[in-house]
């Protein structure tokens, strides 16, 4: 079991890593951030399959750590990069 | 013992990787991200170095994971301090220059689409 | 009874790399950020469910079960509230093109 | 077992006994949320305590206690339909990946939805943003704009359905 | 497994528990003013001091008394495993030097940096990071531990970089940034090798260090890896491009800590890591490179200082030079058998470390009361503020005479020591440098009194109230490093003789004027700027003969000048960083 | 080669090809994407290296607040090139270049050197685990072995808000630090930080909770804490506090505060200076811990605020 999860790491590491490329290459911002939403669940992914592979419990807080956080820093873009177009949806639409 | 190995390369990659960016980086920002890199080579090597030490049942020795804890707190309050002063900076010379400017137009490259 | 574990790990964790594999393919292959948007949320969040569905019988008790399934609602809510922010952007980022 | 969950745990009723009982099961929800973080343990009786309660206060600070009603046979029903979306948007996806033809008619599609906006439109939001080929990319008055990956596709009435579905499980006044 | 820890000092000695009081003191100080804020900071700051004074004059004390190092094990857990504080000798003069001038930066700056209504936050951040840099030095100076050495100086450079930027310009702030990542760079390779010495020996206490490190490839390279990055936090050529805007810059009383002690830190552990740690593998080359670097840095340095036009510059650079002056014990510490020696050498080295840091504060307090009375410190507009600001200039003058190695000043048995190690190695030219080290320290004091003592062009008119209250603590600094000679110091430092004080001596007499004759003709040929008493008829003619020759010294200096503005460029500076650790590493290997 | 081994070099692989992309992208912001990608995934190798306390510190600070911390700086610096150096010429950079690969050689020279067995304080660190009666060792390393450098460290951080509140304009001094967000109440991001703090907030007293017996502690805890609170604060549901604010400053000083007056109690009472009796040692621990999570979650959060900017005037 622990050679196939292992295999499974590394098909899912070559996934992200393809995935990361593709989208860090751009072209624009929004492409670039969602680089850290696949890593977001990739590496969750990642991280539990290697946590049960290796026999690390402590994997599982990891993940759930990253779960947590991996908005983060899609919501700074949108916060502080995007704050003429309101990305948050404060100018499509005005108070009802 | 070979994936200790493999790590304890990529620590000495990323000091390397982030040394060359440390260096020639005009950037502000960049030179602290660059910075970031390099710390993290090496705390990583601080992980290696304690990988090896693996004994009484654990896999890691504690020691350098206590230093490298220590450590990236330090490194990013150093980030935190010196992106605020980079702000703080561009918040002070932007206004000596905007007054000759016309306010900035809107940048294509902004957003992806 | 553990080869029946075993059997399922394998398929459903086999059927989450697909759809890991399908989401790399499509960040590859579609033509713009909101397509690619899909394919990393849609297909993504259904691989991270198979693999966690797979690892469950793996799980040392019924309480890391339980957190694998958290951890996978966590990056549901994450996946979907992000991609809405992120769609926004991008849509008016076109707008403003 | 997590924040939505809580949230929904709103009941009828006005004033402080709706906030007092709405409070009490969000709390049940977190101690749940704990218990399966760190186990049943009598040592972790005071971090549990503090985790529960301060995480209840944040929570009601945050979020007013709802005042719709609830029923629990149609939350079942929409978390499998939920379920089942999930995956078919998931195999759509793969299938328009992975064909070499690449099919994909992407475009906007606008949604008159009947939920107000606000929290409602927000969960509806959420929930179909993982249905087959769409994406909410923003708001305009009374509509939501889904980006879809083909406009071909009956779009509006899965919305719709999923809409009723919501609506009967959560937002049934 | 570990090799059983040798039993050298696994027990804390009777007083050692002053030396936890002498870091927790200041600490304390730092929260509570923190918490009780604006208006209580100042307070606070003057409850510290005297108690933080009466605790290092106690540690001081004690040393003598003790047989071995004062040492205190941290929560009772002995090394490897815990972390030890130490004192010895050397730590005890450092920390007195550090309390001598903290307490009177203190006073100076208790007018300046008085709360007032309108302007609360540059005095609360005064007040807190002079109790922190206060408590980041002692932790540097007692810590026993490499690991714990780097928290403590990272907890320097973050006490001592907002000191740069305290009045919030464009420039400062651009010092201050820079300051920051060049110090941030070494202390990464610093930390780079604990990293290599953890895994070569698994503990960081640096005497079980000692007993465990060979000449192994990893010791030699992490050693090279440190000794670079806390050259560069130290400021030595050519690591120096932030040390003068950033010193500069700040406000007088931060400038004097930035230039007296703040550098001083990462400077004593590289004696450590040098004398203590592995006397035995540096070598010989390593020394010599360390001490060219520092001889380059006299050169550049007061080449550089006599250009500059603004005082606070010249005194900035003029620690650039004072800092390779501190450089020079290393190659003369270094035996017939191949060891770094503590012996009169290093006694020398640490007696001018603690010479130039109550000497270098003085002139930067002295230096800031005249900013403050004349509005500007050009030096070419000082003329008649000796008349004005008599206390100031006398302070600084005192100051300087100290620095040029005027007897009884530290400075000047600094010399002393190091001379003699020098005939005793046989390395005659380090005697050179040493000697043309306090002529053109001469030169750049001699030109700053000259424009004071010159008649002012016009009245002087003074745009602020004189501190009075400072510039006493300026003088009594100065006078300090004066008579720092005259201190008695075979408890402390391996000083091997005493040489009678003798004041009036036709030898000591001329010990002193050579310098200050040689600084005067350094001062007229490299100062670019016209002369105060150049208008007199006499010293035209005798500048007419000179011209020629002079012209050809400010091309070289104006060349020095340009060569400085290459180096102070960031990558430049860097690569000169990375190039020096890998020099180290190469000379030590070979070596060893 | 095993099969790990394979995982373990695609691993490095990847993380590295992030690296330099980090490195030498030209335009910042696709720069530090890459860099947060990057954090991330070390947290794989962290893992890998069976160091889960690191590992879960680095998902919670390169995760979330570094993130935030990197990719705001790089938004809001877009066209600051003004602040940049000269762009160091090709010799210069093919001379970094070369120093560079050559000092990552020699380190990696030294790291196959290091000696085999390796020397290690892993069973000292068992051995001595009685004394505080915690189970997770690095938690005793770092509260009970080396609590001084935890306890320097914190003034660390306490020095770091005071650099970064040192750069407030002097109108601003006691305001509230950074601008105040705005965001549509309604919207998906503040539907987000309704729901997703409380979440976090067990999450996060778990994680320090646990860090007693297991991988967890109080600067993770504190961290996790930290990004739910600045998260509502983007949200523009709560805004920062008044930094003159008496309270505000005790939390930022609690942490240290109480690891130095039980360090004292130690001195005036106990064997010595930050040493616990073994009885009361657990719970110290403990009330050091929670304090210092207040600590650290108020410090990051402000830390990730800024400085401030706001006058004391609503």
């Amino acid at each position: 079991m622990t050679e196939f999860l292992t295999v499974a790491v590394g098909f899912i590491l070559a996934m992200l890593a393809l995935g990361l490329l593709s989208i860090l290459r751009g072209p624009g911002d929004a492409d670039r951030v969602m680089a850290t939403q696949l890593i977001g669940t990739g590496g969750i992914a990642t991280l539990l399959l290697l946590g049960t592979a290796a026999s690390i419990p402590a994997a599982i807080d990891v993940a759930l750590t990253l779960a947590l956080l991996a908005t983060f820093t899609s919501i700074a873009f949108v916060k502080k990069g995007l704050s003429r177009f309101a990305a948050d949806g404060t100018a499509s639409t005005e108070d009802e | 013992m070979s994936g200790v190995t493999v790590f304890g390369l990529c620590a000495a990659a990323a000091v390397g990787l982030g040394l060359y960016g440390l260096i020639t980086n005009p950037q502000p920002l960049r030179k602290i991200i660059a910075f970031n890199l390099l710390g993290s080579g090496v705390f990583l090597l601080f992980g290696v170095v304690g990988r090896r030490g693996a004994a009484a049942g654990m896999g890691n020795d504690p020691v350098p994971q206590a230093l490298v804890i220590t450590g990236v707190v330090v490194a990013f309050s150093a980030t935190a301090l010196a992106i605020a002063l980079l702000l703080r900076l561009f918040q002070t010379s932007a206004s000596v220059a905007r007054s000759g400017r016309a306010s900035p137009g809107d940048d294509p490259d902004q957003v992806g689409g | 009874m553990s080869l029946a574990r075993d059997v399922m790990t394998i398929a459903a964790v086999s059927a989450g790399a697909f759809f890991f594999l399908a989401g790399t393919v499509g960040l590859l292959r579609f033509p713009d950020t909101l397509t690619r948007l899909h394919a990393l949320t849609k297909a993504d969040n259904l691989g991270l469910g198979l693999v966690v569905l797979g690892l469950l019988p793996q799980a040392a008790s019924l309480r890391d079960g339980l957190k694998l399934v958290g951890i996978w609602l966590l990056g549901l809510l994450a996946g979907a509230t992000v991609s809405q922010l992120i769609a926004r952007a991008a849509r008016h980022g076109q707008l403003n093109r | 077992m997590r924040g939505p969950s809580g949230k929904r745990d709103a009941h009828t009723g006005v004033g402080v006994g709706a906030s007092w009982r709405s409070a009490a099961s969000r709390a049940a929800w977190f101690l749940c949320l704990w218990l399966v973080l760190a186990g049943a343990s009598l040592d972790d009786i005071p971090a549990a305590t503090i985790a529960v309660a301060t995480a209840t206060w944040t929570s009601l600070r945050l979020l007013e206690p709802g005042t719709s009603r609830r029923s629990p046979r149609a939350i079942l029903r929409l978390a499998l339909l939920f379920l089942y979306q999930s995956i078919v948007a998931g195999v759509d996806v793969a299938r328009r990946a992975l064909d070499p033809g690449l099919p994909l008619r992407p475009g906007f599609v606008a949604y008159p939805t009947r939920l107000p906006r606000g929290l409602r439109r927000n969960v509806f939001a959420t929930l179909t943003s993982l249905l087959p080929g769409t994406v909410p990319a923003g708001e305009e008055e009374a509509q939501l704009l889904y980006h879809c990956l083909d406009v071909d596709q009956p779009v509006i009435a899965e919305l719709d359905q999923e809409e009723a579905a919501l609506a009967r499980a959560l937002y049934n006044d | 497994m570990l090799p059983p820890a040798p039993a050298l000092d696994a027990a804390t000695t009777p007083s050692g528990f002053l030396l936890v009081l002498s870091i927790a003191i200041p600490i304390a100080g730092v929260l509570l003013a923190f918490v009780l804020g604006d208006r209580y900071v100042r307070l606070v700051a003057f409850a510290m001091v005297p108690l933080e004074l009466a605790i290092t004059v106690t540690i001081v004390a004690a040393v003598p008394h003790s047989t071995g190092p004062l040492v205190y094990l941290l929560g009772a857990w002995p090394p490897p495993l815990g972390v030890a504080l130490r004192v010895d000798g050397l730590a005890a003069v450092m920390l007195a030097a550090t309390a001598v001038v903290i307490s009177a930066v203190a006073v100076y700056a208790g007018a300046e940096f008085s709360v007032t209504t309108t302007k609360a936050r540059a005095p609360f951040v005064f007040w807190i990071l002079l109790l922190a840099v206060w408590a980041a030095l002692n932790a540097i100076f007692v810590g026993g531990d490499l690991f714990t050495l780097y928290v403590a100086l990272e907890l320097l450079t973050f006490a001592a970089v907002p000191l740069v930027s305290l009045d919030g310009r464009p420039e400062t702030l651009r010092a201050a940034i820079r300051y920051l990542l060049f110090a941030l760079l070494g202390s990464v390779l610093y930390l780079l090798g604990t990293a290599l010495l953890y895994g070569l020996h698994a503990t960081l206490d640096i005497v079980l260090l000692s007993h465990r490190i060979g000449a192994e490839p990893a010791s030699l390279v992490a050693a090279a890896l440190m000794t670079s990055g806390l050259l560069a936090k130290t400021a030595l050529f050519p690591l120096h491009l932030w040390l003068p805007p950033a010193h500069a810059g700040a406000p007088a009383a931060g400038s004097a800590i930035l230039s007296g002690l703040v550098v001083k830190g990462s400077f004593f552990i590289i004696v450590r890591l040098w004398f203590q740690v592995m006397p035995g593998l540096p070598g010989f080359a390593a020394t010599q490179l360390l001490a060219a670097l520092g001889a380059a840095a006299i050169v550049f340095g007061s080449v550089l200082a006599l250009r500059q036009e603004r005082l606070k510059l010249l005194i900035a650079y003029s620690t650039l030079a004072q800092i390779g002056y501190l450089f020079l014990m290393f190659p003369l510490a270094f035996n017939g058998s191949g060891h770094l020696e503590s012996g009169g050498a290093l006694a020398g080295g640490l007696l001018q470390a603690a010479s130039h840091a109550t000497a270098k504060a003085a002139m930067f307090m002295a230096a800031g009361s005249i900013y403050a009375g004349l509005g500007h410190d050009r030096i070419t507009g000082l003329g008649g503020i000796a008349r004005v600001l008599p206390l100031s200039v006398l302070a600084f003058a005192f100051a300087g005479i100290a620095l040029i190695g005027v007897q009884p000043s530290g400075a000047s048995l600094a010399k002393d020591l190091l001379l003699q190690a020098a005939t005793e190695r046989q390395q005659w030219w380090w005697a050179v440098v040493l000697q043309a080290g306090g002529v053109f320290t001469a030169a750049y004091v001699l030109l700053v009194l000259a424009h004071a003592l010159a008649p002012p062009d016009k009245p002087v008119v003074l745009t602020g109230p004189a501190p009075r209250l400072g510039d006493v603590a300026a003088l009594v600094l100065a006078l300090c490093s004066l008579l720092l000679g005259l201190v008695p110091w075979e408890p402390y430092l391996p000083v091997p003789y005493i040489s009678p004080p003798d004041l009036s001596g036709l030898g000591t007499l001329s010990k002193s004027l050579l310098p200050v004759l040689g600084g005067v003709v350094l001062a007229i040929l490299l100062s670019p700027r016209p002369h105060p008493f150049a208008s007199s008829v006499r010293w035209k003619v005798a500048i007419g003969m000179l011209n020629r020759f002079r012209r050809g010294c400010c091309a070289f200096s104006s060349y020095v000048e340009r060569g400085n503005g290459v180096l102070c460029e960031w990558p430049a500076a860097s690569t000169c960083l990375l190039m020096l650790a890998l020099l180290f590493s190469v000379l030590m290997l070979v070596a060893a | 080669m095993s099969i790990e081994t394979v995982i373990e070099i695609v691993l490095a692989a990847v993380v590295l090809t992030l690296g330099v992309w980090t490195i030498v992208v030209p335009e910042t912001f696709s720069a530090t994407v890459g860099f947060v990608a990057y954090g991330l995934l070390v947290a794989l190798i962290w893992v890998r290296l069976d160091a889960a306390d690191v590992a879960l510190t680095e998902a919670a600070i390169g995760g979330g607040l570094g993130g935030v911390l990197l990719l705001g700086a790089a938004a809001r610096l877009r066209d600051a090139d003004m602040m940049a150096d000269a762009r160091p010429g090709k010799l210069l950079r093919a001379g970094a270049a070369a120093l560079s690969v050559l000092t990552a050689a020699v380190l990696a020279g030294v790291v196959l050197l290091l000696p085999d067995p390796a020397p290690t304080l892993a069973p000292a660190a068992v051995a001595n685990a009685w004394a505080t009666g915690l189970s997770n060792p690095v938690t005793n390393v770092l509260m009970a072995f080396r609590a001084m450098d935890t306890m320097l460290e914190k003034v660390v951080l306490l020095l770091a808000i005071i650099g970064v509140w040192s750069l407030a304009p002097d109108s601003a001094w006691g305001g509230r630090p950074g601008p105040r967000h705005q965001a549509d109440p309604r919207g998906v991001l503040a539907f987000l930080a309704r729901l997703l703090p409380p979440v976090g907030i067990v999450i996060g007293i778990y994680i320090l909770w646990t860090g007693s017996d297991h991988p967890g502690g109080a600067f993770q805890g504190g961290a996790i804490l930290a990004s739910m609170w600045l998260l509502a604060i983007m949200a523009g549901l709560a805004d920062t506090p008044l930094v003159s604010h008496r309270s505000v400053r005790f939390i930022l000083v609690a942490g240290p505060g109480l690891f130095l007056l039980v360090g004292l109690a130690g001195l005036l009472f106990g064997a010595a200076f930050l040493s616990y009796p073994p009885a009361l040692a657990k719970p110290l621990i403990l009330g050091i811990e929670i304090a210092m999570t207040l600590t650290i979650a108020a410090t990051l959060g402000l830390l990730l605020a800024g400085a401030p900017e706001r006058s004391t005037e609503p």
